[in-house]
């Protein structure tokens, strides 16, 4: 437990040092989702209509973006042999950078999400659903992300193949982000919004579980198989 | 006659079906062709650099043998 | 000379397909320096990343004191340190952060400034990294074997872009290393004075350099 | 120096590929044919489909072959990550491209019996996407294996993909019975014995034999293929080796 939050902190601390890799994600979120409106006209039934789909696309994005950074500047400089060598377990070190990235990345996301869902036109009760949502889906999005990362280190054309890997990965997690809401939104009454969402909301649960069971060991044998 | 076009029309579902297999086969035999060509590509390859081999293995043998 | 720390025996090393050495030996005792010579391609750094097992053998056994640690490296990666050709500097964080850091040590931990103090690096010690020359970064690297306190030592090329005055300043380390029956194992290009080294030139277990190797490599069917 | 000995020996693999090869490439040449035959002339139009089904008999046996390659790959890679053994890798490699053809034919001939059924050529219910998804996943199998400038290192980051990738297919195989769709669920492969008719299911049947079949030639010739890379590899080594 030490040993992961020292390497949290220190990942934390990096990234504070170098402030633009934390503005950038949620920079590229606002902006391209704000560009909708333009590409569509801003007729508001229908941005709210199509809310989920663009806020949950656009997140996706975004942290697919970041992703190349995870574990690439720790393979560039020998940091990932000194970690490998070091008596941390390798699992509980996949884990915790995984949770340094979901911090500088999947949280900003979060926060700004009720932001675009306002300029959306989302109610509340969406925008709630919207928000449980985020904070099961996109520490997903991260874990799952995290394994593309390692396996492409020292890959010819890791950035390109990064997305090739990973987005279909992340498909299922989009599908019930953005069920989840649409179930929200299209409940009259008011009561059955949480269990209309519920499904939804549970079945991106299991992913996390999942993801969370499968990253560190495949993150783990991928970082060893780069270093050999 | 009449048979074999109502047999090509399949109830008027002709179009989908008979693409549908010919795709089949396109993919199909596409992946067996492809496979043998590098196949027929590599054996050539080797039995080229065998035959440079033995013969410089010989010219060695014999230059050993000229050595007195 | 002590009793036997770490060996190996008939260690074979084969990287994309191609055999690097084969059949090779080693002992390294308390005290002694290994000195690993041989041309590029001989596989030293190889033989160094094996040792510290980052490379799992082929073939072979890695022993440490008399325990086989072939299949568990963790056996003796916790004795060793490694340094390898980079030196895990991360720029934005200050000299002494990074020293921190990789020795699992507090900021105002006294053997911090100690070791930064051996390796003339004490006046830099809030100076952020990316400041620093290729020399400075590597006595930063190496002021992590005085930090971490580790019983075997690993380097891979320790004095590269280091000045005459900073090679002696490693020698001096590594004779208090030995002194307190701590081991080394190095390769090197450049000299690097130690008492009474004992050598292996892996060009003898290299089927590039020795042909006799290369024979019975050819001779056998297996070409995967 | 028996050293090399405790690996696989290659020589003994060709030697069992040449011998088997002839009588499986037979095999399936037979069954294709006699696959070919039923579902053309001895099985019966579907009382609501009508002709249309028999894209069935090609459209199913791609579908399982679809699932079948992958779990082949994940199992080599298995053996691969595990024994370390290089003929796994070899079966990997060998196998994805056939796995990905047969996907693509899936889908292609399910979209192909979608339109005049459904009206659609697709629609994004949960066994098409998760079909899909594994498509992609036979497509970043095979551009991961051969990102690397090491051939090793591709072999084994494609396998520990091809590992965490396999959570795809259980998805595939339920996803009908999971969620309702349009798609229609198994009739073929359940607990309590297939549904279809015998006049229609021997015609699937021998077709997907016949398609296994056809895996199995091709992925032995591809091995053979590769394997004489290998011994290539070695040999412009060699060449390279006496220069030095």
């Amino acid at each position: 437990m030490k040993a992961f939050l020292n390497i949290v902190s220190r990942d934390l601390h990096l990234a504070f040092r170098q402030k633009s890799d934390l503005t950038m994600a949620v920079l590229f979120f606002i902006l391209t989702a704000m560009l909708f409106p333009f590409g569509l006209g801003p007729e508001p039934n229908l941005l709210a209509r199509i809310a989920p789909g663009i806020i949950w696309v656009t997140a996706l994005l975004a942290v697919l973006l970041s992703l190349e950074r995870l574990f690439l500047a720790d393979y560039e400089d020998g940091s990932l042999e000194q970690l490998i060598l070091s008596s941390t377990s390798l699992e509980v070190a996949v884990l915790a950078k995984v949770f340094a990235h979901w911090l500088t990345t999947g949280l900003p996301l979060i926060l700004a999400a009720p932001l675009i869902a306002l300029l959306f036109n989302m109610d509340s009760d969406a925008m709630t659903i919207l928000l449980i949502a985020m904070i099961l889906g996109t520490p997903s999005l991260s874990l799952i992300g995290a394994i593309a990362a390692t396996l492409t280190l020292g890959a010819r054309r890791g950035g390109v193949l990064i997305p090739l890997l990973v987005l279909p990965l992340y498909i299922p997690t989009l599908i019930f982000g953005v069920g989840a809401i649409d179930a929200a939104m299209n409940s009259l009454e008011a009561g059955a919004v949480i269990a209309n969402a519920r499904p939804h909301l549970l079945l991106l649960g299991a992913i996390l579980l999942v993801s969370l069971l499968i990253t560190p060991l495949a993150g783990a044998a991928a970082l060893r198989q780069s270093v050999e | 006659m009449e048979q074999i076009t109502n047999f090509l029309s399949m109830g008027n579902y002709g179009a989908y079906i008979w693409t549908a297999y010919l795709l089949t086969a396109a993919v199909m035999s596409g992946l067996l062709v492809t496979t043998l060509q590098r196949l027929r590509k590599n054996k050539a390859e080797l039995e080229e650099f065998q035959t440079i081999q033995n013969s410089t293995k010989q010219s060695g043998h014999k230059e050993e043998a000229t050595r007195p | 000379m002590g009793s036997s720390l770490f060996q190996g025996e008939d260690l074979t090393c084969i990287r994309g397909g191609r055999t690097v050495f084969l059949g090779l030996n080693f002992n390294l005792a308390q005290g002694q320096a290994l000195i690993l010579e041989g041309p590029n391609g001989s596989g030293k750094s190889s033989l160094i990343r094996m040792l510290s097992g980052l490379v799992r053998p082929k073939l072979g056994k890695l022993v440490w004191q008399d325990q086989d640690a072939t299949r568990e490296p963790e056996i003796f990666q916790r004795h060793i340190h490694y340094i390898g050709h980079r030196n895990a500097i991360k720029p934005v964080l200050t000299v002494l952060e990074n020293l921190a850091y990789w020795s699992g040590k507090k900021k105002d931990d006294p053997s911090l400034d100690d070791a930064l103090d051996h390796f003339r690096m004490l006046p830099l010690k809030h100076t952020p990294a990316n400041l620093l020359s290729s020399g400075q970064s590597r006595r930063l690297t190496l002021s992590r074997l005085l930090a971490s306190e580790r019983s075997v030592w690993l380097l891979d090329e320790p004095s590269v872009g280091l000045d005459v005055a900073s090679v002696a300043l490693l020698e001096d380390v590594i004779k208090t290393h030995r002194s307190k029956g701590g081991a080394i194992i190095f390769a090197t290009h450049s000299p690097i004075n130690v008492e009474n080294p004992n050598k292996l030139n892996l060009q003898d277990y290299s089927p590039l350099y020795n042909k006799k190797l290369l024979a019975v490599e050819n001779e056998e069917d297996s070409w995967i | 120096m028996s050293v090399f000995h405790r690996f696989a020996n290659p020589n003994r693999f060709l030697k069992l590929t040449n011998q088997v090869l002839p009588w499986v490439s037979g095999l399936t040449v037979l069954s294709l044919a006699a696959g070919l035959y039923m579902s053309f002339f001895t099985s019966p139009p579907d009382y609501q489909q009508g002709e249309s089904v028999r894209i069935m008999y090609i459209h199913v046996p791609s579908a399982w072959m679809a699932m079948f390659v992958y779990t082949s790959i994940a199992i080599a890679s298995v053996c691969s990550l595990i024994w370390r053994h290089p003929l796994a890798d070899l079966a990997a490699k060998a196998s994805a491209p056939i796995g990905a053809g047969f996907t693509f034919l899936a889908l292609a001939t399910g979209s192909l019996w979608g339109k005049p059924m459904w009206g659609a050529w697709w629609v994004w219910d949960a066994r098409l996407t998760s079909v899909l998804i594994l498509f992609f996943l036979y497509l970043g199998h095979m551009a991961l294996m051969h990102a690397f400038e090491e051939q090793e290192r591709g072999n084994k980051a494609a396998a520990v993909l091809a590992i965490v990738g396999f959570v795809n297919i259980p998805i595939i195989k339920f996803s009908v019975d999971w969620w309702n769709t349009l798609h229609q669920p198994a009739s073929v492969m359940r607990a309590d014995g297939p549904s279809i008719d015998p006049s229609m299911l021997w015609p699937l049947l021998i077709m997907g034999v016949a398609f296994k079949l056809f895996y199995i030639v091709v992925l032995l010739i591809r091995i053979k293929s590769e394997l004489i890379e290998a011994k290539l590899r070695k040999y412009r080594r060699a060449v390279v080796d006496k220069a030095h």
